[in-house]
């Protein structure tokens, strides 16, 4: 730790515990509370990290986040390696172990640097000019730019992380811990606000805690901090970077932990500003740095810049830059101060006193490099023009470049709170020039500098937010205005012949190409923007955007409110995934059968947010033997099914019936209680929507079942419809509360008398009917329907005793045998019922499914009704028949969606098939050309590229009388 | 290295022409009229990658180029550059797949035809399906694409995993595993902005002129005919008016009394901070509602359904980015540590029947290029194409007619909705 | 784990329970303990997760449910949202102008009693099958829960007074109570979502230094050893 | 995340909600054509400004009406469907 200082006061690091990490192979030390820039650093390590695009070496330059070229990741070996992470704010660990991201052989020998070689080949917007002829070669273009493109390197083997992502609340959220955010804070909530201060540094104190960090600065922050202390409403939270602001002032949090939703009900922004770099020749050699980076090396972690600097200036932050260098032994060998005159006198006074030569209007025209940092500059005076004047230059030797030539606004939260912004000539700066309600700023942000400026500022910010919350008067006063000289510089940037002057150094993009590109037309900021990539990078612009749009208004000959800047979006520093998704909630519905259908042997699977067994595994048959086998059991004895998924609407009032007329395309006025009978719904364009039976269990009440997929958003619209339509109906949707199970098969009916006093023969209970009965002492709804095409009862019972009720008819008999939902579909497909969303799409009508049937004839309304009308005068173009397939060996049979052609044309497609059936011969439902629909009807179906023939047959395939069900 | 490129290098100024005129706010340097005219042959609003390439097809095939596109902000703002470049013709009706078809033809020679590279670099798009409604749909669109001479078909788990070894077939348990995917390997993507830039240049070589910034602010009708529009300004006289603004295309129908299905939505996407390629394929889900791929430059380009309600505004949530986190981590574990650098929106103008809205309209000389929803951007040549065929015919291009808005009138709709409905 | 009653919460399997209550009807048990009882208390008052899933429950929904409440003597709540107690401690709360929610205490008895007098049809009177899920979060970290579930301020809440809001991507019934000395959110959810929840809300709460304890924490007078 | 005043709720955040489309009075089928019926089923008043709009809070099923300016995003006002605009349930805090 050859550039360590002795202990600063209020350093951020502790010097009791030793850190031992690895960069690029070699062992490091450091201090905890290190930075992994600020310990090589100190470690008199100089190049930290490659640029993008030319691998130039690059070192420390903002120590503020934005350090984006050095980017750093976990070395191969290291499990559960990170990548992209940012060497200027990765706080150093025992046992780290990292390399420099997208160097080819090294951080020292980056092989890629060769690129920059290249460089004048290489103009803006060059790969749209080149590589797309012939075509044939730009697939291998292509890979090659892919190669060298890209930061770090993903572990592809990754696992997923979950994270503890929450809610928060607050009145008044303040942006930024410096001297304006917590005396906003402190107003705020002495006023009687919750605040919460966050601030993404891991201590508090803002510039306090770099800039001309005195002893005095340092007392008003202990004060400032006692303060907070002592108002119990108001939390501080540091390392927390808010990473956007969100509609209604949702804010996102981000720690090392997880991410936070925070709802402030008001917003101070107080997050200062990014110091801007100056534009000219080799501005990115190591050793160049802001001003505010070598000072937070110096305060926060006690590292010594470099051993000579020079200190580019064109504010009075620059003087008191030098002055902390100076105090710590850093010669100052000159400042070169852009302006011709305005600074402040005593800061002037103790810079000469120090010994530090002033060049007045002078400026830093180019950096030499050594070997590999800046060893050299050449001084220019200003010409008035703002040109540098070559012939009156001096060379001054140095290590370190120290720039403090202005402000570029912390205002991206502001922006996206819906604030929009002007220019202050008079600090050269983007203030915001509208008030959106309930978001304020304070401090420098808004352009103040001075620090009791800043303050007064905060405290005003503080209680507007309280006012708006109604905890106390206005203040009536505004943010002071700045006195002095600018902080910022208009144009702190130089030609230079050799072209080397970074604008942006995420993106390796030079002044020349602004130029470029600038004459080829894209002459607007985004323009600008999209083609030179400016501001594209990992840092998002944070140190470019402001010089690009200075340099396209020159060129454009406009001001920088005509020029504009180009739109803050989230986020403001990147946010891993596994933060944004936290924990991930994947709620599923389990029926009360669902441990029972495990137990038991139940392949379950998805089906919409429910799980249902899609089959029972049975040692020794495959799932399609299975399939068939709890199919053909029904068809023979017995079986039961888990139907507890069918949505469950209850329909009540004296206006059931009518209502219910108007929901389904069938008749209810006339249905008897008692009775179930088959319910269509169509949309109003007449589509298919929604099926199930509906039971009138009482003058005035209905019970609904509808698709399981379906019930929630039918249930919704029904409550819709009964409001808008003004009827006295009461709807229930008991879909969860009721579990149900539907035992079927020529033996059900003796199976399910064993359990209930209810009497079941054919007289008594007949096809279609409803009941309330007791089934092994529970209370049910017992109905007698058919899906599957067999003697049946459906049994719904409270959710909680289902399971109790199943177990019941298992052991009622041990012929009884479940089957899952591929049996049931199977069945169903015998006797030709259709799956609404299978055999019907986006556009089906009832006609077209065949379901014409189901209409209520002269039914004075139904939703759909009037488009059916219209649709019936067009010719229809298909028909749900009947397919099966005579002669079509095994192989060759047809999957759902095969398409029916006629020539070249598509005449329809399958949309159900089973291969395996009861039946002995493979069936499917598929629409034809209304032309061919009549049985016996040969059509072609494409399979695998080969035609086969499928003969229309009448439906059902399966007991077409339904003697079955009604025995 | 190519022979372009070394002009640059061995040249001491840097002689690229300008690509397109100056705005009218900047002073004229390279002698093309920057004021507007009084009249117009064909006035295209919206300069998006629609309305310019239908501005340089007018001028390439039908020599049509007294044409002004006028845009309001700058050209590419809109939708071009807002989406996530996927282009792609695995359609499901055989109108929308003949359409797309063709737009893939178009762009596989766009480079050379407008001497820009576009990136256009096929991937492979695959659509997993986690259910078996999913698979069927995936089925059916495979089978219409293979009738149609479009390369597309289904494939198992093992081929997904075998090609996309990062992808969690489990989706970590959690949510329903992949079943098997749509395969489409001309699935590609391209430079987004560039194709905008490329059809401007291409356009403005051929006479047409561009004018940013400036917007139209009314429509003239006399006589139910088309008779100029009203810029910010001026009037400018146009008996022939291309609205091809998708997310604003209410706007401009509202000025010509228009009625249309369209709503419109938000629809938002991230960017990843770039990372070395690993995602050579293009990854959509249907389930998860989500789309992913990795652009040359090594950012991970994702995105989601649309928001679920009507807006006319780009501004991004929180939600989103929350919600396709989740599910991309579901997909892909690996993606756990990865960053998200950067999140926006564009504007969808939506149909009930997920198909666009093409061609003449009950307003003579108005001609309607909207309803993009989200698949706008692969549609940009042959949209261009069509539309100036029919502007310069007045009569509906074969590949269009399918499109137009008078199926809503005659309720025969596009039955493209099937590919997105979800099923049991 | 078999029992011979034939009403069970949804999530009876993920509740290994050491003492259990037979509930007034017989027809189901409460799990008291999943071990000893006194730490059981102590864990309570820190964060705790409780299942109360089997305590009877009757929705009652109409125009005129609220009057034919007012026959039965019930405490009507005049407010939506707002819960009020039987004589048995069984609560009521209103859920809008016309539909009511009755959780019977564990040691009452009027689910039972409103249930059979709605077995013959009354005017405009709908009983409403209700089996939600009841879990109970208790103790001080109980809002941190929440806050990792829900996006509704709970600070703000007030005590017995019913949220009907989101948690875990569930919809859900919220209560803010006091129970003994606890300060306890109770929530309402459909039991098909329960062992989702249960699993969601388990994780978080063992996270966070809790775990699942029994009934008996926040009903001690129904404990043998109490 | 948008907060939205529900008015039996209060304010809840978006997630809470479904969007149930523009309020369309339904014409009498009887009494219009073909055309004025498609457009009644198809069309929408999709240009900028304010629209009046179902939004259903999903966790206590309550329906509801927003006037929200679709460019701005803003919620207007809210108010039951029976209860009509008078009742306004209050705009965004």
């Amino acid at each position: 730790m050859t550039d360590r200082l002795p202990p600063q006061p209020g350093e951020w690091i502790e010097r009791q515990r030793t850190v031992r990490f690895r960069f690029e192979g070699r062992e490091y030390t450091g201090y905890a509370g290190d930075t992994l820039s600020s310990a090589l650093w100190a470690a008199g390590v100089r190049v930290l990290g490659r640029s993008f695009k030319y691998h130039r070496p690059r070192g420390v330059y903002s120590m503020a986040n934005h350090d984006v070229a050095v980017m750093v990741e976990d070395a191969m070996h290291v499990k559960a390696r990170r990548t992209n992470l940012r060497g200027d704010v990765l706080k150093i660990e025992d046992g780290m172990d990292l390399v420099a991201c997208n160097t080819k052989g090294g951080v020292d020998k980056d092989r890629w640097r060769i690129t920059e070689k290249f460089k004048a080949f290489m103009p803006v917007g060059f790969y749209y000019k080149a590589f797309y002829s012939p075509r044939a070669l730009f697939p291998i273009h292509e890979r090659m730019m892919r190669k060298i493109a890209g930061l770090g390197t993903m572990d592809r083997a990754g696992e997923a992380e979950s994270t503890p992502k929450r809610y928060d609340f607050c009145d008044v959220l303040v942006v930024g811990a410096g001297p304006s955010g917590l005396s906003a804070a402190i107003a705020a909530a002495e006023a009687g606000a919750k605040v919460l201060v966050v601030d993404d540094q891991p201590h508090i104190g803002g510039s306090l805690s770099y800039q001309g960090a005195g002893d005095r600065t340092r007392q008003f922050l202990a004060d400032l901090a006692q303060r907070c202390d002592a108002l119990s409403n108001l939390e501080i939270r540091t390392s927390t970077e808010v990473s956007g602001c969100y509609g209604d002032l949702w804010v996102s949090l981000v720690d090392s932990q997880k991410l936070t939703k925070l709802r402030a009900r008001t917003l101070i922004v107080a997050a200062g500003a990014y110091e801007q770099p100056a534009v000219f020749h080799n501005n990115d050699l190591p050793g160049v740095m802001l001003a505010t980076a070598a000072q937070r090396l110096v305060h926060q972690f006690a590292v010594k810049p470099c051993r000579r600097a020079v200190v580019v200036a064109a504010n009075d932050t620059g003087y008191q830059a030098a002055l902390d260098l100076h105090h710590v032994g850093v010669e100052v060998a000159a400042i070169a101060d852009m302006r011709a005159d305005g600074q402040d006198a005593a800061l002037q006074k103790s810079v000469l006193d120090a010994g530090i030569a002033i060049h007045q209007g002078h400026v830093i025209y180019e950096a030499h490099r050594g070997d590999v940092a800046v060893d050299s500059v050449t001084l220019c005076a200003l010409g008035r023009d703002g040109v540098p004047d070559t012939a009156r230059s001096v060379s001054v030797d140095c290590d370190g470049v120290m720039l403090s030539v202005g402000w570029m606004p912390t205002n991206g939260l502001l922006h996206q709170a819906g604030v929009r912004f002007g220019y202050d000539d008079g600090i050269e700066q983007i203030v915001p020039n509208t008030i959106v309600a309930g978001v304020f700023a304070a401090g420098r942000v808004v352009g103040v500098f001075d620090l009791a400026s800043r303050m007064a500022d905060g405290q005003r910010a503080g209680r507007a937010a309280a006012a708006h919350l109604g905890l106390c008067e206005a203040p009536g006063d505004r943010s002071p205005s700045h006195a002095g000289s600018s902080p910022s510089h208009p144009y702190p940037i130089l030609k230079h012949p050799h072209k080397q002057n970074f604008v942006d150094f995420d993106e390796d993009v030079h002044l020349s190409d602004f130029h470029n590109a600038h004459q080829e037309g894209y002459d607007n900021i985004e323009l600008l923007k999209r083609y030179t990539t400016v501001g594209m990078g990992a840092s998002q612009g944070k140190l470019s955007n402001m010089n690009a749009v200075r340099i396209l208004a020159r060129l454009n000959e406009k001001t920088i409110p005509e020029t504009g800047t180009t739109t803050s979006r989230p986020f403001q520093h990147p946010v891993p995934f596994s933060h944004l998704a936290g924990r991930r909630f994947h709620p599923m519905r389990h029926t009360p059968m669902h441990d029972w259908h495990r137990d038991n042997g139940g392949h379950m699977m998805f089906a919409g947010t429910w799980y249902r067994p899609e089959y029972y595994m049975r040692d020794g048959i495959d799932r399609a033997q299975a399939i068939v086998g709890e199919a053909t059991h029904v068809r023979s004895a017995v079986g039961m099914i888990d139907v507890s998924t069918l949505g469950k609407l209850e329909v009540c009032g004296p206006d059931a019936a009518a209502f219910l007329e108007r929901i389904y395309t069938g008749r209810f006025a006339q249905h008897a209680v008692g009775r179930c009978r088959y319910g269509l719904a169509c949309d109003e364009s007449g589509v298919i929507i929604e099926d199930g039976i509906i039971a009138r269990t009482a003058d005035d009440h209905f019970y609904v079942t509808a698709t399981s997929s379906g019930a929630a958003a039918f249930y919704r619209e029904m409550q819709r419809f009964a409001m808008i339509w003004g009827m006295n109906v009461t709807l229930i949707n008991v879909t969860g509360h009721l579990g149900a199970m539907s035992l079927a098969g020529p033996d059900s009916r003796r199976v399910l008398q064993t359990l209930t006093g209810a009497d079941l023969s054919a007289e008594a209970f007949e096809y279609l009917k409803f009941e309330t009965a007791e089934v092994a002492g529970v209370r049910a709804r017992l109905m007698r329907v058919g899906f599957v095409g067999e003697l049946g009862y459906e049994i719904h019972v409270p959710a909680s005793q289902a399971l109790y009720v199943w177990n019941k008819v298992m052991e009622a008999d041990a012929t009884v045998r479940p089957f899952g939902v591929e049996a049931q579909r199977l069945l169903r497909l015998e006797k030709g019922h259709i799956i609404v969303s299978q055999d019907t799409d986006a556009l089906t009508t009832p006609a077209e499914a065949s379901l014409g049937w189901a209409l209520g004839k002269d039914k004075p309304y139904f939703i759909g009704q009037r488009s059916l009308r219209v649709l019936d005068q067009h010719p229809q173009s298909r028909r749900l028949v009947g397919l099966t397939f005579p002669d079509v060996p095994a192989r060759r049979l047809p999957l759902e969606n095969h398409l029916i052609l006629e020539g070249d044309e598509i005449a329809g497609r399958i949309t159900s098939v089973a291969h395996r059936t009861t039946l002995d011969q493979p069936i499917a439902l598929a629409y034809v050309p209304p032309q061919r629909t009549e049985p016996g009807t040969k059509v072609q179906v494409r399979v695998n590229g080969r035609m086969i023939e499928a003969v229309v047959t009448s439906l059902p395939f399966f007991d077409p009388e339904a003697e079955r069900q009604k025995v | 290295m190519p022979l372009r490129l070394l002009r640059f290098g061995l040249n001491k100024t840097y002689k690229e022409p300008r690509m397109f005129r100056a705005p009218a706010t900047l002073k004229d340097e390279y002698d093309v009229p920057a004021t507007l005219k009084d009249e117009y042959d064909v006035v295209i609003i919206g300069g998006g990658g629609h309305g310019l390439a239908a501005a340089y097809y007018l001028a390439k095939h039908h020599n049509i180029t007294n044409v002004a596109v006028l845009e309001q902000g700058y050209i590419g703002s809109g939708g071009t550059g807002r989406n996530t470049a996927i282009i792609r013709s695995n359609y499901l009706t055989p109108e929308g797949v003949r359409f797309y078809e063709k737009s893939v033809e178009l762009y596989k020679g766009l480079s050379r035809e407008l001497r820009f590279n576009l990136f256009y670099t096929e991937r492979g798009h695959y659509t997993l399906a986690h259910s078996d409604a999913a698979l069927r749909t995936a089925r059916w669109r495979a089978e219409v694409n293979q009738h149609l001479g479009v390369n597309s078909e289904v494939v198992d788990p093992d081929f997904i995993k075998k090609h996309n070894p990062e992808i969690d077939i489990t989706c970590g348990g959690h949510q329903p595993p992949v079943m098997g995917a749509l395969y489409h390997p001309p699935g590609a993507i391209a430079r987004h902005d560039a194709v905008a830039w490329a059809f401007a240049r291409g356009a403005d070589e051929r006479g047409v002129e561009i004018h940013q910034q400036t917007a139209v602010n009314d429509i003239e009708i006399k006589d139910g005919a088309v008779t100029g529009v009203h810029t910010n300004r001026g009037f400018v006289k146009a008996k022939k008016v291309l609205s091809a603004v998708a997310g604003w295309t209410t706007a401009i129908t509202q000025m010509v009394g228009l009625r249309t299905p369209l709503v419109i939505h938000p629809l938002q996407a991230f960017v990843s901070e770039p990372i070395k390629p690993w995602l050579d394929t293009i990854i959509v889900s249907g389930s998860l509602h989500i789309y992913i791929s990795q652009s040359t430059r090594g950012e991970l380009v994702s995105g989601a359904a649309l928001d679920p309600y009507e807006l006319i505004n780009t501004r991004s949530t929180l939600d989103f980015a929350e919600g396709l986190s989740g599910h991309l981590i579901d997909l892909f574990p690996c993606l756990s540590g990865v960053k998200v650098m950067r999140q926006w929106a564009g504007l969808c103008d939506m149909t009930p029947d997920f198909s666009p809205i093409m061609g003449r309209t009950p307003v003579h000389g108005f001609y309607i290029d909207a309803g993009w929803g989200t698949y706008g951007f692969k549609a940009t040549p042959v949209c261009g194409l069509t539309m100036a065929h029919t502007i310069a015919r007045d009569e509906d291009h074969d590949l269009i007619r399918a499109f137009s808005l008078s199926r809503f009138e005659r309720m025969t709709l596009v039955g493209e909705k099937g590919a997105a409905s979800v099923g049991h | 784990m078999a029992d011979a009653s034939t009403r069970r919460s949804p999530i009876r399997r993920q509740v290994e329970a050491d003492h259990t209550h037979v509930l007034g009807a017989a027809d189901a048990v409460l799990v008291l303990h999943l071990s000893d009882a006194s730490a059981e208390r102590d864990a309570a008052r820190t964060l705790g997760l409780i299942d109360l899933s089997v305590l009877p429950k009757l929705g009652i929904k109409g125009p005129s449910a609220e009057a034919w409440l007012g026959e039965q003597s019930a405490p009507v709540p005049t407010d939506i949202y707002d819960v009020t107690s039987f004589d048995d401690g069984s609560c009521l709360v209103r859920l809008g102008d016309d539909e009511f929610f009755i959780e019977q205490h564990p040691a009452g008895s009027r689910v039972g009693g409103l249930t059979s007098l709605l077995s013959s049809p009354v005017s405009g009177v709908y009983p409403v099958w209700r089996e939600d899920a009841t879990f109970v979060l208790t103790g001080a970290s109980a809002g941190e829960v929440l806050a990792q579930t829900c996006g509704v301020d709970m600070d703000q809440a007030v005590l017995e007074r019913l949220i009907m809001t989101r948690v875990a991507g569930v919809s859900c019934s919220i209560l803010p109570q006091m129970l003994g000395e606890l300060s306890c959110y109770r929530l309402w959810l459909d039991p098909s979502f329960a062992a989702s929840m249960w699993e969601t809300l388990t994780e978080i709460v063992v996270e966070l230094g809790g775990c699942a304890v029994g009934a008996g924490c926040v009903y001690p007078e129904l404990s043998a050893d109490s | 995340m948008k907060i939205i005043h529900c008015p039996v709720n209060g304010p809840r955040p978006l997630q809470e909600f479904h969007y149930g489309g523009e309020v369309r009075d339904e014409p009498d089928a009887g009494a219009v054509s073909d055309e004025q019926w498609a457009d009644y089923v198809f069309s929408r008043s999709g240009e900028p400004g304010v629209k009046v709009e179902w939004w259903y809070h999903i966790a206590s099923g309550t329906w509801f009406i927003a006037e929200r300016d679709i460019v701005s995003d803003e919620f207007i006002r809210t108010y039951l469907y029976t209860d009509g605009p008078s009742a306004t349930a209050g705009s965004n805090p």
